[in-house]
C-alpha cells in the first residue's frame, strides 16, 4: 500500500525556510499572508496490504528516521 | 509563581546558591529573575568551576591584542591585519539533533567573531564520535558533518582544516567543537564594553522565540537514561539569516555608530545585556514589549532566556538610529531600539508598564559562585613490559596496514569534500594537511590554523596530554612554513563535580600552560565544557586546542606530499621507541595501559625553531610533523600525497623496527631537501644541536622498508582512503 | 570591458568574482539584486552562493529578484550572461536556460577539481580556447542537471551543451560524473549561446596558489572574445 | 484560511532522496519498501476567508513560485 506522511516543525520551533519564502511572496505581490510553514512529505509505498499494518510499519520509520521527535512533528495522511 | 527553593534547584541551582541568592538581593526573586540567576550562574556563563584554574594560563604576548574575557581573541599580525579567533563546544545539542546542534554551533562561533568587527576568513572543526560499532554514531557523523557543512557553506567562509576521532568513551556524549578565524583591521575592532549614559540599546537580527530555553543550563547538565524522553528544545539554524547579518553588521561597523557589541550566544538576552553592562561598569534598562517575537504572548521570563539564534545586542551613539535601521531594513532584518544604558547598576526589565525585574549587575557577575572542586592527582603509569620477541612475530606490511585504515587515521576526505573549503579564492592549503592555510585577502601573508586534540593521552595522564596537545598544535603550524603566534583551547571534560574528572581538568590545564608558556604561544580565548557524561562515567579529558600561525610570505607554504625523486628526506627530532600508549600499542598489542610520550619542551622549541630556519632558507620541499601512527605513518602520508615512494635507509637505530617504525615519540618532524642542499642542512641542524636522521630518499611509486618489505603507493592508498568511504555508505 | 556581477542576499562568491574579473582586465560593477536598472555591460554575471539561503529550490527566489528583468531583457537582446553554480540554477528557474537541478545523486555537498571538456567552441565563451579539457573547481550540492527527453534532444539538435564532466583526457563516462548529471552534463546554453550556465567555478583557479589555473584561460579567453 | 499544499516529483524525473532514504530504512531493517518519494509540504495561511479563494491564491503561489512545473506537480490537499 502507498501511505503518504507529512513532517512538520513542531510549532514553537523557527522555520527558517517558511520565513524566508514567505518574504519572497510578499515581494511578488502575495502581500496578505500571515503565515508560510514548510515540511517533508513522503510516499512510501510498502508490501503491505493492510492498512493498518502499513500504517504501523510507516508510523515506525517516521519515529526511527523520518522526524526527529525533538524538533518534529508526523502525521499520516493518506492509505492506499 | 512564587519562586522557593524547589523551584530553584529545578533551575539547575543549589540549595546554597539560592540563599545566596536571596542574601544578595535581600528578597526572594521573582520567577523571572530566577531565571536570569540560573542562566548567568551556571557553569556554561559563570566557569564556575574552572575559573579558578583558567587564570593559571598565560594569555599574554608581543602579538597579543586581545586575552581571553571578550567574545574571541585577537592577534597581530603585521601591517595593521589582525586576526580574531575562536573555538566553542556544542557538544550535548549535537547528540540530541546532529544536523541542528552542529549547524548552530557553527553559526555560534562565527558570531562570536564578526561581533568583533572582523570579517570570518576560515572555519575548523573538532569532532569525536563513539566507536564505530555502536549503532548511533554513522548517524550522528553523518548529521554532523551535514550540519557543520550546511551553515559554513551556506555562509560563504570556507571550512580549511579539522580534526576526526572515535573512542567509544563518546558513546553517549559526541563532541563537536567549532572554530572560526576572522581578519580585521587593528584599529577597527569592536569590543563588548558599553559606555556612556542613555545610549540607545539596540537589536538586530531574527526574531525571539521559544528556542533553545534552558539550553544553557541543558550544555552544564550531564545525560542520563532518560534524555532521549526530555527533548529539550534545540534550536534551529538559519545561515541565510546570519549571512545577511554578517553584512548587515559589517556595513554598519564601517561608520562610526557602535559604541559596544555582544552577539547573543547562550542565555540570549540576558547574558549579552548584563555582559555589556557589567563591562561598562554601567545600568541597563529593556522595556521587552519593543523585543522582536516570533510568538505571540510570551513571557518576559521566556524573552529573556530564549536562545533563538542569528540575533546581536548593539549599544549606539546617540542619534544614530536611523542610519542603523536603513542598513538592517536593506537586509531585511529586524531592528528594534529596546532600551538604553542608566547609571543605575542594574538591570532594569519593563513588560506592560511594568517593572519585572531589577537586579544589581554585579550580584550577577562579580558574585557569582566560584568553586575551588575537589580534584584528583593521576600519577604518571608505569611503562609497559612489551617482549620483543612479541613484537618479532610480527610483520611490518600488516601493521602498516591496519594502521593506516585505523578510523583515527584513514584518510577524512569524504568529511572534508563536504565541505565547501575554497570559496573566497584565498585557500592555499586545504584540508588533509598538517595545517589549513588562507592567504590574507590581497596581501602576501597567509595564515595557518589547525586543531588538535589527543584524549587518550591525557586520559593516560593529564599532565603530560596538556602539553602534548599545545606541542602538537605548534609542530603542525610549522610544518606547513607558518610562525605559531597564539592557540585558543576548547575544554571537553565530564563533571567538575567528580574528583576524577576535575583532576583530568586541572592538570590538562596545567599541562596546556606549561607548554604554551614555553613556547610562547599563549591561549587567547578558550571554552569550557563540563559534563560531558552518561550517568557517572565521563568521557576521556578531550581538550581541542586551535593553533594560528602567521606565514609572512605564502609563496613559501611547505605542504607534505613529497616533491621530487632522488630528493633526500630527513628525520628531525630523536625517536626513542616509546610504544605505550601509541595507536600501535593499543589497536595491535591491545594494551591501554602506561605513560604517553614524554614531553620535552626544550626539544620541542629546539626543534621547532630549527625547522622554522630552515624553511625560511628555502631548504625545505615538503614537511610534516610525527604524530600518532608514528614515523612510518607519517611517511606513508607523504608518499599518498605526493604519489611518489621512498627507499628506507636501515635505521642505527638499537630498537627494534617495530619500536622505531611505530614509537610515538614526540618533537619530530619529516622534512625532504635537495641533495645538493644536504651540507648546509646538517650544519644548521649541528649548530642547533637539533638531532637527525637520514630517513633514505625519493623514488618513484614504492616504499621500501627492508629487504623484505616492499609496498606499492597504490597499496598504501588504498589501506588508508577507503575506511571511512565503506563505513559510511554500507 | 564592462562587466556587472549580481548581489543576491545569500551570495558568497560574488567577492571572488569580482576579484577575477577585475585581474584579466574587466571593469567590474556590483549591483544589489533590489535594483531596478543594471549598467551598462558587456557581461553580466550570476554569481555561485546560496542566494535566499536555497530555501525553496536553489535559484527560485532569486530569480524573481527585481533585477532580474532587466537581466533577461538584456539576455534576449543578445547580451552576455554568464550564471555560476548557484547562478546557474538561477538562470535555469528563469528559463534563459532549459532544464533543473537537482540535489546531488548522494545527496552531499562536493568540493573538489573536476575534469570538464568543452564540447563547442561556436560561442563567445569557448571561441579560440586552444584547451578541450579544463580542470576546474565544483562546490555544490545541487548540481544535478536533469531535463525531460524532450528538451534533450532539442539542446542536443541546437548544440547547447557547453561542457561535461570528463576525465584528464577527456572521456566522458560515469565514473567521472561527480553529481549524477544527466548525461554528464556541467554547462548549457541557451539557445543563441549568449547564455551559459555552469557548475564549476573558474574564479577560483585564477592562481597557481590556489586549486589550479584553468579558470585564468577561460577568462582569458573570454575577454579576447567580447573585445 | 489555512491551506496545506504537497509539491512532489513528477513520476519520471529521479527523486535521489528518496532513494537514498529507501536505502537507510532497508539497513534499518525495512526490507519491504518498493519506493520512497519524498515531496514538500506547504502550509499556508492567508488573510482571505473564502475557501475557494484561498485555494485560488495558493494555486497560484504553487504556479509562480513554489513548484517548478517542469519537473514538480503540486495538489492542494487541505483548506480549514
Ligand atoms: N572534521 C574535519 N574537518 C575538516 N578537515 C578534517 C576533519 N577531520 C580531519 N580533517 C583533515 O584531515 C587531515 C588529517 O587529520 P589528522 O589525522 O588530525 O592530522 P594530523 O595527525 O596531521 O594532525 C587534516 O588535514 C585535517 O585537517
Ligand atoms: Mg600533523
Amino acid at each position: 500500500m502507498k501511505v503518504s506522511a507529512i513532517i512538520t516543525l513542531k510549532k514553537d520551533v523557527l522555520d527558517p525556510q517558511g520565513k524566508v519564502i514567505q518574504q519572497a511572496l510578499d515581494g511578488m505581490g502575495f502581500k496578505d499572508v500571515n503565515e508560510v510553514r514548510q515540511g517533508k512529505y513522503f510516499e512510501i509505498d510498502v508490501k503491505e496490504d493492510d492498512p493498518k499494518k502499513s500504517r504501523k510499519i510507516v508510523e515506525d520509520m517516521c519515529n526511527k528516521l523520518l522526524a526527529n521527535l525533538v524538533i518534529e512533528d508526523y502525521k499520516i495522511i493518506e492509505i492506499q | 509563581m512564587e519562586v522557593n527553593e524547589q523551584i530553584a534547584i529545578d533551575h539547575g541551582l543549589k540549595k546554597e546558591e539560592y540563599q545566596k541568592i536571596c542574601d544578595l538581593l535581600k528578597r526572594t526573586p521573582n520567577l523571572t529573575e530566577l531565571g536570569i540567576f540560573s542562566a548567568m550562574w551556571n557553569e556554561h556563563c559563570s566557569y564556575k568551576s574552572s575559573r579558578l584554574h583558567l587564570k593559571k594560563l598565560p594569555t599574554s604576548g608581543e602579538k597579543v591584542i586581545q586575552g581571553p574575557g571578550e567574545n574571541a581573541g585577537v592577534i597581530d599580525i603585521d601591517d595593521g591585519d589582525a586576526i580574531v579567533f575562536k573555538i566553542e563546544s556544542h557538544n550535548h545539542p549535537s547528540f540530541i539533533e546532529p544536523y541542528q546542534g552542529a549547524a548552530t554551533g557553527v553559526g555560534g562561533i562565527m558570531r562570536d567573531v564578526f561581533t568583533m568587527g572582523a570579517r570570518p576568513i576560515a572555519n575548523l572543526n573538532s569532532i569525536h564520535f563513539g566507536s564505530p560499532q555502536n549503532k548511533k554514531t554513522k548517524n550522528l557523523l553523518r548529521g554532523v558533518v551535514h550540519g557543520i557543512g550546511g551553515y559554513g557553506n551556506c555562509m560563504g567562509v570556507p571550512t580549511i582544516a579539522g580534526q576526526t576521532s572515535f573512542d567509544s568513551s563518546y558513546n553517549g556524549n559526541i563532541l563537536v567543537n567549532a572554530m572560526t578565524l576572522g581578519l580585521v583591521k587593528k584599529d577597527k575592532i569592536f569590543y563588548s564594553k558599553a559606555a556612556g549614559l542613555n545610549k540607545p540599546v539596540i537589536y538586530v537580527g531574527s526574531k525571539t522565540g521559544r528556542d533553545g530555553i534552558h539550553g544553557a543550563s541543558m550544555a552544564s547538565a550531564s545525560f542520563d537514561e532518560k534524555i532521549e524522553e526530555k527533548k529539550p528544545t534545540v534550536q534551529v539554524g538559519d545561515p541565510f539569516t546570519e549571512k545577511l547579518l554578517l553584512e548587515a553588521c559589517l556595513e554598519l561597523m564601517a561608520g562610526d555608530s557602535i559604541i559596544a557589541i555582544q552577539d547573543m550566544g547562550a542565555a540570549g538576552l540576558t547574558s549579552s545585556s548584563i555582559e555589556m553592562a557589567s563591562k561598562g561598569n554601567l545600568g541597563i534598562e529593556i522595556d521587552l514589549n519593543k523585543v522582536p517575537c516570533r510568538e505571540s504572548k510570551m513571557t518576559p521570563y521566556e524573552i529573556m532566556l530564549s536562545e533563538s539564534q542569528e540575533r546581536m545586542l548593539i549599544v549606539l551613539e546617540n542619534g544614530k538610529e536611523e542610519l542603523a535601521k536603513k542598513i538592517f531594513d536593506k537586509w531585511n532584518l529586524d531592528f528594534a531600539v529596546i532600551g538604553k544604558t542608566t547609571n543605575s547598576k542594574n538591570i532594569e526589565l519593563f513588560f506592560d508598564n511594568q517593572k519585572v525585574a531589577n537586579i544589581p549587575i554585579n550580584t550577577l557577575v562579580e558574585n557569582s559562585p566560584m568553586y575551588d572542586r575537589k580534584w584528583k592527582k593521576t600519577k604518571l603509569p608505569k611503562k609497559n613490559k612489551i617482549k620483543k620477541e612479541d613484537l618479532k612475530k610480527l610483520k611490518v606490511k600488516d601493521v602498516l596496514k591496519k594502521i593506516l585504515s585505523h578510523p583515527n587515521i584513514c584518510s577524512k576526505e569524504w568529511i572534508w569534500q563536504q565541505y565547501d573549503h575554497t570559496v573566497m579564492g584565498d585557500t592555499i592549503q586545504k584540508p588533509g594537511g598538517d595545517s589549513g592555510v588562507v592567504r590574507v585577502h590581497g596581501t602576501k601573508k597567509a595564515v595557518a590554523a589547525t586543531v588538535d586534540s589527543s584524549a587518550v593521552y591525557c586520559w593516560a595522564h593529564p599532565l603530560s596530554g596538556g602539553k602534548q596537545i599545545v606541542c602538537e598544535s605548534w609542530r603542525n603550524l610549522i610544518s606547513v612554513g607558518a610562525t605559531p603566534i597564539a592557540i585558543t583551547n576548547c575544554l571537553n571534560f565530564g563533571s567538575p563535580e567528580n574528583d576524577v574528572n576535575m583532576g583530568e581538568f586541572v592538570e590538562c590545564v596545567q599541562g596546556i600552560g606549561e607548554a604554551s608558556k614555553h613556547l610562547q604561544f599563549p591561549v587567547v580565548s578558550g571554552n569550557v565544557s563540563f559534563y560531558n557524561q552518561t550517568k557517572e562515567v565521563g568521557i576521556k579529558p578531550t581538550p581541542s586546542i586551535g593553533g594560528v600561525g602567521l606565514i609572512k610570505d605564502y609563496t613559501k607554504m611547505i605542504s607534505m606530499d613529497f616533491k621530487e625523486l632522488n630528493n633526500l628526506v630527513l628525520l628531525i627530532g630523536k625517536t626513542e621507541g616509546h610504544i605505550d600508549q601509541s595507536l600501535f600499542a593499543r589497536t595491535i598489542l591491545d594494551e591501554k595501559n602506561g605513560p604517553p610520550p614524554e614531553i620535552n619542551l626544550f626539544n620541542e622549541k629546539n626543534n621547532g625553531e630549527t625547522m622554522l630556519q630552515l624553511i625560511e632558507k628555502n631548504f625545505v620541499k615538503s614537511a610534516h610533523d610525527v604524530s600518532i601512527g608514528g614515523l612510518i605513518t607519517a611517511i606513508s602520508k607523504m608518499c599518498i600525497k605526493g604519489n611518489k615512494g621512498i627507499e628506507l635507509n636501515k635505521p642505527k637505530s638499537l630498537i627494534s623496527e617495530i619500536e622505531y617504525l611505530f614509537s610515538e615519540d614526540q618533537g619530530r618532524y619529516i622534512i625532504e631537501i635537495h641533495p645538493n642542499n644536504l651540507d648546509k642542512v646538517v650544519n644548521i641542524l649541528d649548530e642547533n644541536s637539533v638531532h637527525y636522521e637520514k630517513l633514505g630518499k625519493i623514488v618513484q611509486n614504492h616504499m621500501t622498508i627492508n629487504p623484505k618489505t616492499n609496498i606499492t603507493i597504490d597499496e598504501l592508498k588504498s589501506y588508508n582512503t577507503n575506511w571511512l568511504t565503506n563505513y559510511m555508505s554500507a | 570591458m564592462k562587466s556587472s556581477v549580481i548581489t543576491f542576499p545569500g551570495s558568497n562568491c560574488d567577492r571572488d568574482m569580482h576579484v577575477a574579473l577585475k585581474k584579466f582586465g574587466f571593469n567590474n560593477k556590483m549591483v544589489w539584486h533590489d535594483d531596478n536598472e543594471l549598467p551598462k555591460s558587456d557581461l553580466v554575471v550570476l554569481p555561485g552562493g546560496f542566494s535566499y539561503g536555497d530555501y525553496l529550490r536553489c535559484g527560485s527566489m532569486a530569480s524573481k529578484s527585481k533585477i532580474m528583468q532587466s537581466v533577461i531583457n538584456f539576455a534576449n537582446s543578445g547580451g552576455l550572461v554568464l550564471g555560476i553554480c548557484n547562478g546557474f540554477q538561477i538562470l535555469v528557474e528563469t528559463g534563459l536556460v532549459p532544464g533543473v537541478l537537482l540535489r546531488n545523486k548522494y545527496l552531499e555537498f562536493i568540493c573538489k577539481n573536476v575534469f570538464i571538456k568543452v564540447d563547442n567552441k561556436n560561442n563567445p565563451y569557448f571561441k579560440n580556447l586552444d584547451k578541450e579539457i579544463l580542470e576546474f573547481h565544483i562546490a555544490h550540492n545541487e548540481g544535478n542537471y536533469f531535463c525531460t527527453s524532450d528538451q534533450l534532444k532539442q539542446i542536443e539538435d541546437n548544440n547547447q551543451i557547453a561542457i561535461y564532466y570528463s576525465n584528464k583526457s577527456g572521456k566522458i563516462e560515469d565514473q567521472f560524473n561527480p553529481n549524477g548529471s544527466l548525461n554528464n552534463i556541467a554547462g548549457i546554453f541557451n539557445k543563441e549561446k549568449n547564455v551559459l550556465g555552469m557548475m564549476p567555478h573558474p574564479e577560483r583557479m585564477i592562481d597557481k596558489s590556489l586549486s589550479g589555473e584553468d579558470g585564468s584561460l577561460f577568462f582569458k579567453n573570454l575577454i579576447n572574445n567580447i573585445k
